[in-house]
């Protein structure tokens, strides 16, 4: 291939462009039906996250890290109070972190379904992309009966939580999870394992794990190339240590490791590690104690600063959180997993297809909120 | 050779696999249909009852409401806002004056003159419900649901629509507590529900 | 303890880099900008530190005190991570690029650019990477000031009164 | 046969000579008028079928109506005629930098392919326009022309996406045109006639004692052969896991990207024809035609009528199933398919079809 060449052409692929997963553009040029350079432009849902950040409280950032990564809002959430927690040496009850735990589980289970979806739908698969939402209904229901909101929620507070686990909510998840175990195998049937599936994503877009390394992609991407790196066993929090769950890795079943296939193995793999989480969680759930008694009344920090990572379903989701002792931070930077992973996208789609830029786009699964902050 | 047979086997049996799922789908679409026919059927309120204090506490997060009877205009709600839609401006009344008691048996101080809550740039982060010392403001479906139909289409024809003016005072009361207290203060408009 | 031993190794191979105060601290490492480039590459490939995973850069702007680069690092293979700090002069605002040490430095630094107008020197493609190309100061900057007109748009200042 | 039939109607009046032009030419319009008839209804109906059955597949519902003037009728009967008129009623926008001439042309090229296509189909043992002796030649032939529509369509809207999908499409076709053509062979081998009717004729009776005389279960080659025909039929037609001249998600709409309206309609309605003739070909080439599954048991013209056109729908379902199970191939691995899978078995298939018929038959 590409023994001739002609005359480049430029192509934009988006803003507006059906497969661009929010509003990206990408400056690509083609020789035929081969791209041999990809420029990625960022910054159309760009909201100042970092700069309204300087002007709020520290508990008023939360509905914010909501609208960043809007697929994972519970982890975005679960992320800032954490490290703000840390900063100020809180420790949360035993209920509440069982809860932020199984939030933020169900919502990586939600957030993977849908890149699933998506990532289906770039290879022109339909069908997969409904059942998926389907699915991630549920979830938001769930969600929904907890807190009123179905995608940003603003549960999570720095010491609590906003509101109580409802009535019959632990019934509802295992029914939940009785009913979508099944469901996997079957997306994975009609997709996963089919050959057109097979042949589109498979050896297309590999991504060496020590190119991954370099370029800081980190989650399912980074898993997907073989590295075993994951913040919940690796760099422990909240309490995650207590759950026995499985990280996988791509092992390049179909093709080379860290192709877009092993991206999306990985991910319905940990669809169902995030299932036996929630599992554990719910069996070990504390009924007792109030969610909100450990909020403090003031949130002022001490003077410090506090980088703190946590794994949110695209990777590794890091605060870098500035005090000065008021009760508004001096800053508040937010280290986007999907950023470093769009970053990497020149460097792996290269060389490739149109076609095969769109699967591997799909493939790392970024979201522009997130991005763009 | 055996390769490339093995590949199309392989295609025809994944296939087949892929074609029978979808065909199960479409048998039993009267067992697994999703869609909800949306102005006929509306999507059941999720029950929630968080068992202890408040048994009908739906945390459905569609419209702020405030309970006016209640406020006494202490600004806790609209300092709260990350996104400033909450506008209060209140009369202080003079000494002795009686202007109610709320349900907590707290005496009003504040004439609140003006409380209007733009819905076009609220967030629904909620945040604004907590502070409240009197439980008076909150997303329908709060604590007084019984009293205020939980829904979720308020649309409106234009913008103007969004903006809920919640203030009950009428000018006349606004002229008494100005005219004895504070003159300078320009008079509101007058606001009534 | 992985902080000491970076300590000890700077000071050993780059005399000089560290800022010295009378008290250490103890989450992070203070180093001067003037060889950055090559403690960076050391960093990374010394085989006892590793630090093959540039985690995050932030600018901050503390106002009188200047503006500081802080870089988290990750060593994948030790699992052990570090945060330095580069003080910059908020008046020439430079700092040696590790664009080419990391390459996620690319977009990272581009963003510090884009908020704070500091330069990395020997940075291939130093672009404004959210904001428009056009865009006008430096917003991160405690300093900054919106601009009046974007394309002939009025930016609001104020949040506009609505009556 | 219409055709036929309508001249020594019209020529038994004796309003005109026998073989006037003229004549000729008042019939072959009058003939015209039921195609584009079929073609319309065919596209209300499948278009409909297909929101209903994509919907099922789905687990949702597609279009429904609750009562009476409300959203398209009882059941979303009526949703696609209320698309057809606001197909209709809609603007119909031409790029400022597009080249209008052929911009214009260009749907109405690929509309004429299927029109003039389905001249040739036999829908039962009367109802054909002509029976031309080389109908399914005529039909392969005619069916290439949409190759040239496309392009210009591609070419003309200035827009590089519409011009991938014109370059995708042109490859695509003129590649698959070849097993189609070369499985169509097979049949010919075996009927000894090009002629629709001739071939459906072939497939009377009964084989192996039960089965219908079909041409594919005449041999184990054949029935190979319908299976290259009708997955390159898909591929000619741009039907998912082939439709990568459309590629909603890579190419936007691919070679009609910039079109809207009526113009667009054009190419809608004849996608749904291509997809009838192809279907066609298949039925009356494999599948007995109008001959009943139930060898002489209901074979009047109105129940040869019915089973035509449930044999046709049957292959058009197949379609819409495969094109809401499976994702696109790519540009690259569909050539492969066509000129390394689908071509060798297709010869292989004539060899196969040619010896069988030296010494097994």
């Amino acid at each position: 291939m590409g023994i001739v060449h002609g005359d480049e052409m430029v192509l934009n692929i988006g803003p507006q462009h059906p497969s661009t997963h929010g509003v990206l553009r990408l400056k690509v040029h083609t020789d035929g039906e081969i791209v041999s350079k990809i420029t990625p432009y960022i910054g159309y849902l760009h909201r100042c996250f970092e700069k309204h950040c300087e002007n709020l409280t520290y508990e008023q950032v939360i509905p914010f890290t909501d609208r960043c990564d809007y697929i994972s809002s519970m982890n975005n959430n679960f992320g800032y109070v954490v490290t703000v927690e840390e900063l100020m040496d809180i420790h949360v009850s035993e209920k509440v972190e069982h809860i932020r735990v199984i939030m933020a589980e169900l919502n990586r289970i939600a957030s993977h379904l849908l890149a699933l979806g998506t990532f289906g739908m770039d290879v022109g698969a339909f069908t997969p992309f409904l059942y998926m939402f389907r699915d991630r209904e549920n979830i938001l229901d769930l969600f929904e009966m907890t807190c009123g909101a179905r995608l940003l929620y603003n549960y999570m507070w720095i010491g609590g939580l906003s509101h109580d686990l409802p009535v019959g909510f632990v019934e509802k998840t295992y029914e939940f999870l009785d009913y979508f175990e099944p469901k996997i195998k079957e997306n994975d049937d009609l997709l996963m394992y089919n050959k057109i599936f097979i042949e589109r994503t498979a050896d297309v877009g590999v991504l060496p794990p020590e190119v991954a390394i370099s370029y800081g992609v980190t989650g399912p991407n980074l898993r997907g190339s073989g590295v075993q790196w994951d913040l919940r066993k690796d760099e422990q929090y909240s309490i995650y240590d207590r759950f026995d769950f499985e990280i996988p890795v791509g092992t390049g079943q179909m093709g080379t490791v860290g192709d877009c296939w092993d991206r999306y193995w990985v991910r319905t793999q940990e669809m169902k590690e995030s299932i036996g989480i929630v599992r554990q969680a719910l069996k070990q759930l504390p009924t007792e104690g109030d969610v909100q008694e450990l909020v403090p009344k003031k949130i002022r920090p001490p003077k410090g600063s506090i980088y703190k990572r946590t794994e949110s379903p695209r990777g590794d989701l890091g605060f870098y959180i500035i005090s000065d002792g008021k009760p508004t931070p001096v800053r508040v930077k937010l280290r986007s997993p999907a950023f470093t992973a769009l970053s990497a996208l020149s460097a792996i789609a290269e060389g490739w297809m149109i076609s095969d830029v769109i699967a591997i786009l799909g493939s790392l699964d970024i979201v522009l909120g997130e991005i763009d902050r | 050779m055996g390769e490339y047979l093995q590949n199309i086997w392989a295609s025809i049996s994944s296939s087949l696999v892929g074609m029978s799922i979808t065909l199960k789908h479409l048998l039993l679409i009267r067992k697994g249909n999703v869609t909800l026919q949306y102005p006929e059927e509306k999507w059941p309120r999720p029950e929630r009852n968080i068992g202890f204090d408040h048994k009908d506490y739906n945390v459905i997060r569609s419209k702020l409401h405030v309970d006016m009877d209640d406020c006494i205009g202490c600004y806790k709600c609209a300092r709260a806002c990350p996104v400033d839609c909450i506008k209060i401006e209140t009369i202080k009344v003079p000494k002795g004056t009686d202007i109610g008691t709320t349900s907590n048996d707290t005496k009003k101080r504040l004439l609140v003159t003006r409380f209007d809550i733009d819905m076009t740039e609220c967030m629904y982060c909620n945040l604004c419900v907590y502070p409240c010392p009197e439980e008076c403001i909150f997303m329908t479906g709060g604590p007084n649901s019984s009293k205020h139909p939980i829904d979720y289409e308020f649309s409106e024809y234009n913008r103007e629509g969004l903006m809920y003016p919640f203030a009950t005072v009428t000018q006349e009361e606004i002229d008494r507590y100005t005219d004895s207290e504070t003159p300078e203060k320009p008079a509101e408009k007058e606001e009534t529900a | 303890m992985i902080h000491e031993q970076v300590l000890k190794c700077l000071r050993e191979k780059f005399p000089g880099s560290i800022v010295e105060t009378e008290e250490m601290p103890a989450d992070f490492i203070p180093i001067y900008q003037k060889n950055w480039a090559e403690i960076a590459a050391f960093l990374r490939d010394d085989p006892d530190l590793r630090f093959d995973s540039l985690q995050c850069i932030t600018g901050v702007d503390l106002g009188e005190e200047g503006m500081d680069v802080r870089y988290n690092f990750h060593s994948m293979t030790h699992l052990h991570k570090i945060e330095i700090r580069i003080s910059v002069d908020s008046e020439n605002p430079k700092i040696p690029s590790i664009e080419q040490i990391w390459r996620v430095g690319d977009w990272f630094e581009r963003e510090v650019y884009d908020m704070y107008g500091i330069i990395f020197d020997g940075h291939r493609d130093l672009r404004r990477i959210l904001l428009p190309d056009d865009w006008e100061g430096w917003p991160l900057r405690k300093d900054y000031e919106t601009q009046e007109t974007f394309h002939g748009i009025v930016v609001p200042k104020v949040k506009e009164e609505w009556e | 046969m219409v055709v036929d039939n309508l001249m020594q109607w019209f020529e038994s009046w004796t309003l005109w000579e026998a073989g006037s032009p003229l004549l000729f030419l008042i019939v072959v319009v009058i003939a015209g008028v039921p195609i584009f008839l079929l073609m319309a209804v065919n596209a209300l109906v499948a278009v409909y079928a297909e929101l209903k059955i994509s919907a099922f597949m789905q687990d949702r519902v597609g279009p429904m109506g609750q009562g009476p003037g409300l959203h398209a009728g009882k059941w979303g009967l009526l949703q696609t005629v209320a698309d057809a008129l606001k197909l209709l009623l809609k603007e119909d926008i031409i790029p400022t930098l597009a080249d209008r001439k052929l911009f214009i042309i260009a749907p109405f090229i690929i509309f004429v392919t299927p029109f003039i296509a389905l001249a040739a189909l036999p829908f039962n043992q009367n109802l054909l326009i002509a029976d031309l002796n080389i109908g399914v030649f005529y039909i392969l032939a005619v069916g290439s022309i949409s190759v040239i529509g496309i392009i210009m369509a591609g070419w003309s809207s200035n827009n590089k996406w519409s011009l991938y999908g014109a370059m995708r499409s042109a490859a695509q076709i003129v590649s698959y045109e070849i097993p189609v053509a070369l499985s169509i062979v097979s049949v010919i081998m075996l009927t000894g006639t090009l002629s629709m009717q001739g071939i459906i004729s072939y497939q009377d009776g009964t084989t192996l004692g039960i089965l219908p005389n079909w041409i594919l279960f005449n041999n184990p080659f054949s029935f190979i052969a319908f299976f290259i025909f009708f997955i390159s039929g898909v591929a000619e037609v741009n039907r998912t896991p082939f439709d990568i001249p459309e590629a909603e998600s890579e190419l936007v709409a691919g070679f009609h990207t910039e079109y809207s309206g009526m113009r667009w309609a054009f190419f809608f309605l004849s996608e749904y024809a291509n997809m009838l003739i192809i279907s066609g070909v298949a039925a009356v080439a494999f599948l007995g035609g109008w001959h009943s599954p139930i060898p002489g048991f209901l074979e009047s013209p109105g129940w040869s009528l019915f089973w035509f056109i449930s044999k046709v729908g049957m292959l058009i379902f197949i379609m819409m199933w495969f094109r809401w199970t499976f994702p696109r191939l790519r540009v690259d691995q569909l050539m492969n398919i066509c000129w390394k899978v689908l071509l060798p078995l297709a010869l292989l298939n004539i060899f196969g079809v040619g010896l069988w018929g030296l010494f097994v038959a």
